[in-house]
């Protein structure tokens, strides 16, 4: 990829902003969707409404948290509840517009794995955290969306276990499967965004980022990836995106003493 | 003053005993460190230890050979990466065998909640599509008697002690949680005993007519240990310690290293207080 | 300031439809008496009228001719006896017939939860031995997939409006309820519409961090209304009428007086303030 | 009955008060059993623990309440929780030593009816305000105590409708039902206590208050009573009893504006 004054993981985080609208009630993911949805907060969607695993409702950080749980999420929310309550009423309970989740892997249809490398559940290659509230997530809120970064080891033909269901087997499967919601609708990459098909629900390429080729996205996709008849082409970051980025990105790094990335 | 009020080393030698189902609770907030030390220190073996987010003070206890079994559902150190411990443990049975029970966020509350409501089972819309039941024989399915709906049920968690840390309790022995609450109160009600450790002891609790309040007749042991939960936060008290968070991912790392830690660290010192003076925090 | 704040007139033209399943909750405490009689003076009919313990604002709904069916767990006016319009109704069919639901408070309370939580159905620990279920097809078994236990389990609620009365909300909706907090969150999480009465809306809630602050977003319309719970009351506000309550006996024994009553204070009069003033309430 | 200087109800109250220990945690209903439970943490049991089902936990009233969720209630507790959560983790949680209800209807094995007079129930003669949260406290609470006046309308053979389980048909039965705790360990009265026989459940009178004789007690029974072998003789008020219960009373009406007693 050239080099444009930022970086793909900057690109991907303000595409996904973009995409909040304000008012939305957002059920947010700690990491990538926790700095878009703040951004988006931050930007043209003062009102967005976010909502932490944590039982924040309403959160505002100055910065962004480092775990799902931090002070700060709690400090300038407009309530705060507890943990069974964040899952029974108010995700479970209907109340969520976009579930907002990062994953180590995603297949075509958008399931997600974030439990184990390998195909050994007993003896895995690598033991990821696990689940955490994604699969309630991803099949309680009204849509989902993913943010990942798109290589041939995260974008796989076969996940090594099925953590969060997506589109599952693709078509209507989803929905007789009893998930609600309309599962995810947009996969937000380094390299542009991802939508279903509406009819087989498989992950076609819908929008590049600026600079990025189709077969840059194909080679970074474990599977062979179906590409939109229109690839629309996602506007570079404004002045004010990229500062109130990188902003953030400072302040958090001054408040928690780490580097001042998120990667 | 309750006598309910004593030193932690004394909590912990009274109500945990080996073999049990102990949950250390706290929601990244709150998280009871001082209580896993003294657990570690006091050498608990084969305890099935319960918690929504196994972290570094869950991989300190794994490490040193307290667990044989985790039930969890999201495990890992905030913002740093994985649990070294715990997945040594897992992935090589070091220093001894752990069984999993893995679960997802929204049931392991719903376990925690049907155990403090004295139901057997939680009922939750979850699970749809995923492979988790395949590898766990406690989440099955139940039919809707009204709806023909079929949804998941998982067994209640009834712990033998829960163990979570708060702001402050009064000299009755009642205790005030604030901010992030998480699960604590359902995991104090769902427990057969509980233990409090909390950042102060204090004339009145000051607690708003809605705040989360666990009575003294619920709990049995408080403990006034400041700065207990540290690397975790106290709302109101101290800030997390992200810097030591990161610490640990290089500390942890090596089975050798992790050992020499632990024993200068937490074996070595007699209780919290000359921990915090060794490590040199505050 | 948002434009869900508007009179409590205007609220319920547009959101409480005839035939529809209402609940108007508070548990003793903020009562929504205000709205009840703006749905008595827009001549709502045939609701299904839902209600942990219906008092005297339902007593005045059912003997005004607003209910079809009432689902409940205790009807009574509290501290003083019968609900006379009630008891006609069901008793006489007066002014209409009026089918009952009658359940306990736990499952009531279940069945809220059950709707606030997405969930079809609520379990509990209940009705053993008791004629309830006899005579409430609606009170289920369910069996436990763990333990072959045998609960009771009943349906969700979820209303198509749920009205609460609360102390204050800010300019954008957001509403605090403080003190007895009852069944209201859940009420109103589990229904379709919500409509909020409250004492005063005011800059800022100044609400504890963990306080029972329901956000705008959850609401479709705020009303300020003071004294909009009288004869119940408003923690920090104003005091239970215990006359009234009293009087309302006497009001209410006879059909005649009943409706004469009405007639003059809720029909004849355009808004709670008016009807405040007219019965010489502060 | 002699006037020995205190009303019928005030000795019932005042007996059942004296049952009840310090440290003791007991869902309280309203009316008598409030009053009682009052007048406990008034004299001997400052440290009882009075749960009301409107959420009060460790409530501390000055004054009587008139209903079960009044301010009073709130204002002193040590918490105030949501109604779900006070039945849910608090009563069916099995945190309650004592259960203490009132009723219309008792039959001789203590289950009790709070819903209707006559034996149709779509066609009741008088309907009743139903059960409120008595069921779940009588199949939940550690033991339940019953405080009613007696008479051949409140003590009958067969209750009008079972609102809320006793020791059911008596043996074991109660124990098979399902319903857990002990069930009713005492039935207090304006005659005396009644307690279940330890095998058949069966409510046998085993105190009286002074000057109140079995037969008396036998002709407000509306089936064949059965006396203990020794009948115990309840002392009478002290002092301090009748004085602490008459100024909680004369509190009560000063604040609520009503008469000075319960009746």
């Amino acid at each position: 990829m050239s080099h444009p004054g930022y970086t793909p993981s900057e690109i991907m985080t303000i595409e996904a902003a973009r995409r909040l609208s304000n008012g939305t009630v957002c059920f947010v993911g700690i990491g990538l969707p926790s700095a878009a949805a703040n951004l988006a907060r931050l930007t043209h969607a003062p009102e967005v409404v976010l909502i932490y695993e944590s039982g924040t409702i309403g959160a505002k950080p100055d910065v962004l948290p480092l775990s799902i749980g931090d002070g700060e999420l709690a400090e300038y929310a407009d309530t705060v509840v507890s943990v069974p309550e964040i899952f029974r009423y108010w995700l479970q309970g209907g109340r969520v517009d976009v579930g907002f989740l990062g994953a180590a892997q995603i297949d075509k249809f958008g399931n997600i794995n974030s439990t184990i490398i390998g195909d050994d559940y007993a003896k895995p290659k690598v033991r990821l955290p696990g689940a955490g509230g994604a699969p309630e997530i991803a099949s309680n809120a009204k849509e989902t969306w993913i943010i990942i970064k798109q290589s041939p080891r995260t974008f796989v033909e076969k996940l090594d276990f099925l953590t969060s269901v997506g589109h599952y087997e693709g078509g209507d499967s989803r929905q007789r499967s009893g998930a609600r919601g309309a599962g995810p609708t947009a996969v937000i990459t380094d390299h542009g965004v991802l939508v279903p098909d509406p009819v087989t629900k498989e992950l076609v390429l819908a929008a590049l980022h600026p600079g990025v080729t189709e077969e840059q996205a194909r080679a970074m996709t474990g599977w062979p990836l179906k590409v939109a008849n229109q690839v629309a082409a996602i506007a570079p970051p404004t002045q004010l995106e990229l500062v109130t980025l990188r902003d953030l990105h400072v302040r958090t790094a001054r408040a928690h003493g780490t580097s001042s990335t998120n990667e | 003053m309750t006598d309910k009020i004593m030193p932690l080393a004394d909590a912990v030698r009274r109500l945990v005993k080996d073999g049990q189902t102990v949950a250390l609770e706290g929601f990244t907030h709150l998280i009871p460190t001082a209580a896993g030390h003294e657990i570690i220190r006091q050498k608990r073996r084969d305890l099935t230890l319960v918690r929504m987010t196994p972290d570094i003070v869950y991989d300190q206890m794994i490490g040193m050979g307290c667990a044989k079994k985790v039930i969890f559902s999201w495990g890992g150190n905030p913002g740093v990466g994985s649990l070294h411990r715990f997945r040594d443990a897992i992935q090589n049975g070091w220093p001894n065998a752990v069984a999993i029970s893995e679960h997802s966020h929204a049931d392991m509350a719903g376990r925690y909640q049907a155990g403090a409501s004295g139901l057997p089972f939680s009922v939750l819309r979850g699970y749809v599509g995923s492979d988790l039941p395949k590898h766990n024989p406690e989440i099955k399915t139940i039919t809707c008697p009204f709806t023909g709906e079929v949804l998941a049920a998982t067994p209640a968690i009834n712990p033998d002690v829960t163990v979570i840390h708060a702001q402050k309790a009064d000299r009755k022995g009642n205790v005030l949680v604030h901010g992030i609450v998480g699960i604590q109160k359902e995991a104090v009600l769902a427990a057969k005993a509980a233990i409090v450790t909390v950042e102060e002891i204090v004339d009145d609790l000051e607690a708003p007519m809605n705040a989360c309040v666990l009575p003294h007749w619920v709990l049995d042991a408080i403990c006034e240990v400041p700065m207990g939960a540290h690397p975790s936060y106290a709302h109101g008290y101290y800030e997390r310690d992200n810097a030591f968070c990161k610490e640990w991912d290089g500390i942890s790392k090596e089975r050798e290293r992790f050992l020499e830690w632990m024993k200068a660290h937490v074996l070595g010192t007699p209780n919290h207080a000359q921990f915090l003076a060794y490590a040199g925090i505050r």
